[in-house]
């Protein structure tokens, strides 16, 4: 696991003009990750790629994450709050994308890289690194598909696993979904209060 | 033609059959299932229809792909909202006389997919079912259980009088309604002719919080 | 702002007919024999070389991870089997390592061998399946899935007797295993590794020579060493384009490096290759699993010190990976202290693996198409999640 | 019964054409009594793998095929011509094989020259 000081100041020395910002992962598998911004999102990737002794060639993950805005993130532990950077982006809560990069040439670790929308509502666009690594093609019109996000320079940024006539973004932590609870003869724990408010509401 | 003699007869090398019994062992005895898997359960279809279970002693191995020469639909698998309107649209293509076996938990009800906001809740919403086969995956016995139980119902049917099955009853459809993707469920959400489930009432009074009375 | 793609996805490529031959645009749609599961793609023709292929997913889209965020931990590993329903150890070895990396749980030397023990089984299984299935989209139906599905049967048979399930087997727990061997248990796996490479030599004899094979497999769907890598493609699908890139070498999880063995490379990166692939693989996890029986230790299975009854990681966030017989099978746990994961992802190898799937049709029959898809092994529990 | 009556023949004929039309009729009659057709839009529409079929199959395609079609025919019928030589091949003298002879090469030269136009390797 190689630690990000390092990788952090070489990036900014040959990436003029990016704010980078590491960001500690309480957990014992100490896997930090590094926030990068948006508009030098490609030339960072690039370099990552790039560098002969980084040589991060495969982009092993991609996954979307919805932070609501923090009131209603009060209820789900909101431990991992204290780091947002912005007053502004704490009230709406915003969309985040991680990569997770590795190196099949020289065999090491992960690089985690995270990237924020301004918010949820409008101003969900963030560069695509489909120029960079052909990997992110699917996993990021899945991120689009279920949270969202729009990857500008996508060239193909369909839905890809929802029906395309969809409109609403599943994956978000305030969708609700269609309720075709009505028959449930052996209803118990969440099924059973989902039944409750299909017969609350239709009863 | 009562049984004794029928037996007596039978003895002596002569069959004695009705034109109805001979129809229906003809339609029992060679259903072929349409070339269908959408999950798990198509994996242990698979291995039903393999060497060892082997499907063939009931005349079923020959799995159609295309549903104009298939007589029965084993619905293996998880069906989802995006795939329900190709499973209604392949039933109606199917040709009279057809059979559906719903196999597997999530083809019955969900299964435990059900909480999935792209998961139908059981087949029987659009089309009408047959046989129901529980389980995640059944195993292979159970599906061939279920297969006997099919050719006992087929065994069954009446050529006329008024239970007399679907395909043999000019007044019964034999196409149903396919829904349309909307933008937040599928348009309509079950088919009210084909899905009459009992009102079951739940009531927390008389279980506790977690519902299993 | 986007930079020149070094590979361009053929996405954007509007297909144009050569001469005065028109298109025909045909859709190899959900409910299809060759498309392995309800995958579709639509696929434009020019008599019968394919011009444009595009897939489309979503037919088994049944929201794992949506409903993995309203499950406890542990009830999460349940539906990890359905995840890639030929595979169900591995994927329970992949969630558990990656709760393991989260929570920092150790795990016990015995529970170690037993996961190599059904990991490698799994494998065994998978790859004769797989070369079944290969073979009957390739026309011989019937006969060559027979062979397979009698050698997986047997397997079947052993994860039946050792965790009660066929292919649902929920084995593994957070720190080891869920319950131990039972009696003669490892005679009869001993036996049925011993009697494998027989199956093996059978199916190597009728097939590794077969000119109908060797005529329709080699040359076709060729991979490039460069946009394998570049497109994220793991597993025996990499590998056969000569990239040395086994997770089991790489990142050297559980105990696989006590066992010697070595990891097949080919050098066309064909179908062809990655046939022969799984056919090398399978003999070296027969090599795996004789020494992992041989020298299976006395001892716990589980580590003690894990709560299982209501299991909070402390905050914090981990991705754990394994080289699951598809590819690289990564699990992107997010845990915010309560008993349920704030994010919880998969990153299913068939799905990233069908990302050059255009790149390797276009310009082929679309017979070839049948198998280049059956070649790269796809199963869409886990592409649709 | 004189042997060079066509009796025999006609009485084949017959048993021929009505093995072929019974089962029709019978399914016809079926059809009728006890299971009424039911044709629907969604039954008769052409079957795409469960989708709606977009586009249609018409198309004019590459006349590569046209070719091979064409040779297959050929050939097709020739052995057509040599079913009826082949069953009473043993009675035949030298006059009648060559005959038969010729006929052959006349068609393996016209896939000679086939084969040297190279039309048969599919561009």
């Amino acid at each position: 696991m190689m630690t990000l000081e390092p990788l952090k100041l070489e990036i900014e020395a040959n990436v003029p003009g990016c704010r980078l910002e590491i960001i500690p992962n309480p957990s014992s598998s100490a896997q930090h990750s590094m926030l990068i911004d948006a508009e030098h999102a490609v030339a960072v990737a690039t370099f990552l790629r790039g560098a002969p002794h980084h040589r991060f060639d495969y982009c092993s993950n991609v996954t979307g994450i919805d932070w609501p805005a923090p009131s209603k993130a009060k209820e789900t532990g909101d431990a991992l709050e204290e780091d947002v950077e912005s007053a502004e982006a704490a009230a709406t809560g915003y969309l985040e994308v991680v990569y997770h990069l590795y190196s099949m040439e020289l065999k090491h670790g992960p690089v985690i890289l995270r990237m924020r929308t301004q918010d949820r509502a409008t101003r969900v666009h963030l560069p695509s690194l489909i120029s960079i690594w052909r990997s992110v093609d699917f996993q990021e019109r899945e991120v689009f598909d279920l949270f969202g996000v729009i990857f500008d320079g996508h060239p193909d940024l369909r839905r890809l696993l929802m029906w395309d006539e969809f409109t609403d973004f599943p994956m978000r932590r305030d969708y609700v979904e269609p309720d075709d609870y009505e028959y449930e003869p052996t209803a118990h724990d969440k099924v059973l209060l989902k039944t409750m408010q299909h017969q609350g509401g239709t009863a | 033609m009562d049984e004794a003699l029928k037996h007596e007869l039978g003895r002596q090398g002569v069959i004695a059959t009705s034109m109805q019994e001979l129809y229906n062992w003809g339609r029992r005895s060679s259903l072929w299932p349409l070339n269908f898997g959408l999950a798990c359960c198509a994996i242990e279809m698979i291995a039903t229809t393999m060497a060892r279970y082997d499907l063939a002693r009931f005349g079923a191995e020959v799995f159609r792909p295309s549903p104009r020469q298939a007589d029965l639909m084993i619905v293996a698998g998880t069906i989802t909202k995006k795939m329900a309107p190709q499973i209604v649209r392949l039933y109606n293509q199917m040709p009279e006389p057809k059979y559906v076996i719903s196999m597997g938990a999530c083809a019955i009800s969900g299964g435990p997919f059900k909480q999935g906001y792209n998961v139908l809740k059981g087949i029987d919403r659009y089309i009408p079912v047959d046989i129901y086969i529980p389980g995640c995956p059944p195993r292979p016995e159970a599906l061939l259980e279920g297969f006997i139980e099919l050719q006992k119902k087929i065994d069954g049917q009446q050529l006329t009088g008024d239970n007399r099955p679907r395909h043999l009853n000019a007044a019964e459809p034999s196409e149903f309604p396919i829904p349309q993707f909307g933008e937040h469920d599928l348009k309509p959400s079950k088919n009210p002719d084909v899905w009459h489930p009992p009102l079951v009432n739940i009531s927390l009074a008389d279980n506790d919080d977690s519902g299993t009375a | 702002m986007s930079a020149i793609a070094e590979f361009p996805s053929a996405a954007h490529l509007t297909p144009s007919s050569d001469g005065d031959s028109q298109l025909l645009e045909v859709s190899m749609g959900p409910q299809h024999p060759s498309t392995h599961g309800v995958f579709r793609m639509d696929v434009v023709l020019d008599g019968e070389t394919v011009v444009k292929l595009k897939p489309i997913f979503g037919y088994l889209h049944r929201n794992h991870e949506k409903i993995a965020e309203d499950e406890t931990y542990l009830g999460s590993m349940p539906y990890t089997d359905r995840l890639d329903y030929f595979c169900s150890l591995t994927n329970n070895w992949a969630y558990a390592l990656a709760v393991e990396t989260l929570a920092g749980v150790q795990v016990p030397e015995r529970a170690q061998y037993l996961r190599v023990i059904t990991a490698e089984l799994t494998r065994l299984q998978n790859h004769a399946s797989l070369i079944g299935f290969l073979m009957q989209d390739m026309g011989a139906s019937g006969t060559p899935l027979m062979y397979a599905f009698r050698e997986r049967e047997k397997i079947l048979d052993l994860f039946e007797a050792l965790t009660g399930a066929r292919m649902m087997c929920n084995y593994m727990r957070f720190g080891g295993c869920r319950v131990d061997l039972p009696a003669g248990w490892l005679e009869q796996a001993k036996q049925v590794v011993a009697a494998f490479p027989r199956f093996l030599d059978q199916y190597e004899s009728l097939l590794a020579g077969n000119e109908i094979l060797m005529a329709r497999t080699q040359g076709v769907g060729v991979l490039s060493r460069e946009l394998a890598i570049n497109a994220g493609i793991t597993g025996p699908v990499l590998r056969a384009c000569g990239v040395n890139y086994d997770l089991r070498k790489v990142d050297k999880y559980g105990i696989y490096d006590r066992f010697n063995f070595r990891i097949p490379l080919g050098d066309h990166g064909d179908v062809y290759d990655r046939y022969m692939i799984r056919v090398l693989e399978m003999r070296e996890s027969i090599k795996i699993l004789e020494q992992a029986m041989r020298d299976l230790p006395e001892g716990p299975i589980t580590d003690p010190k894990t709560k299982v009854r209501n299991f909070r990681p402390k905050p914090g966030e981990a991705y754990g990976r394994i080289e699951a017989p598809k590819g690289e099978l990564g699990f992107y746990l997010i845990s915010d202290g309560t008993p349920n994961p704030y994010r919880y992802r998969v990153r299913p190898p068939s799905l990233i693996n069908l990302t050059v799937l255009e790149d390797m049709c276009l310009g082929r029959n679309i017979a070839d198409v049948v198998i280049i898809l059956g070649s790269i092994d796809i199963v869409m529990g886990e592409v649709d999640r | 019964m004189a042997n060079d009556s066509y009796l025999p023949i006609l009485v084949l004929l017959i048993g021929a054409l009505g093995f072929a039309a019974a089962p029709l009729a019978l399914a016809w009659l079926w059809a009728k009594k006890f299971s009424p057709a039911k044709p629907g839009p969604s039954k008769n529409a052409v079957y795409e793998c469960g989708l709606e079929a977009t586009g249609d199959a018409w198309v004019q395609f590459n006349p590569g095929y046209y070719l091979y079609a064409i040779i297959f025919l050929v050939f097709d019928v020739e052995v057509v011509f040599l079913l009826p030589f082949a069953t009473a091949f043993t009675h035949f003298g030298m006059g009648e094989c060559l005959s038969m002879l010729t006929f052959l090469l006349l068609l393996i030269e016209g896939l000679a020259w086939a084969w040297q136009k190279n039309v048969l390797t599919w561009s």
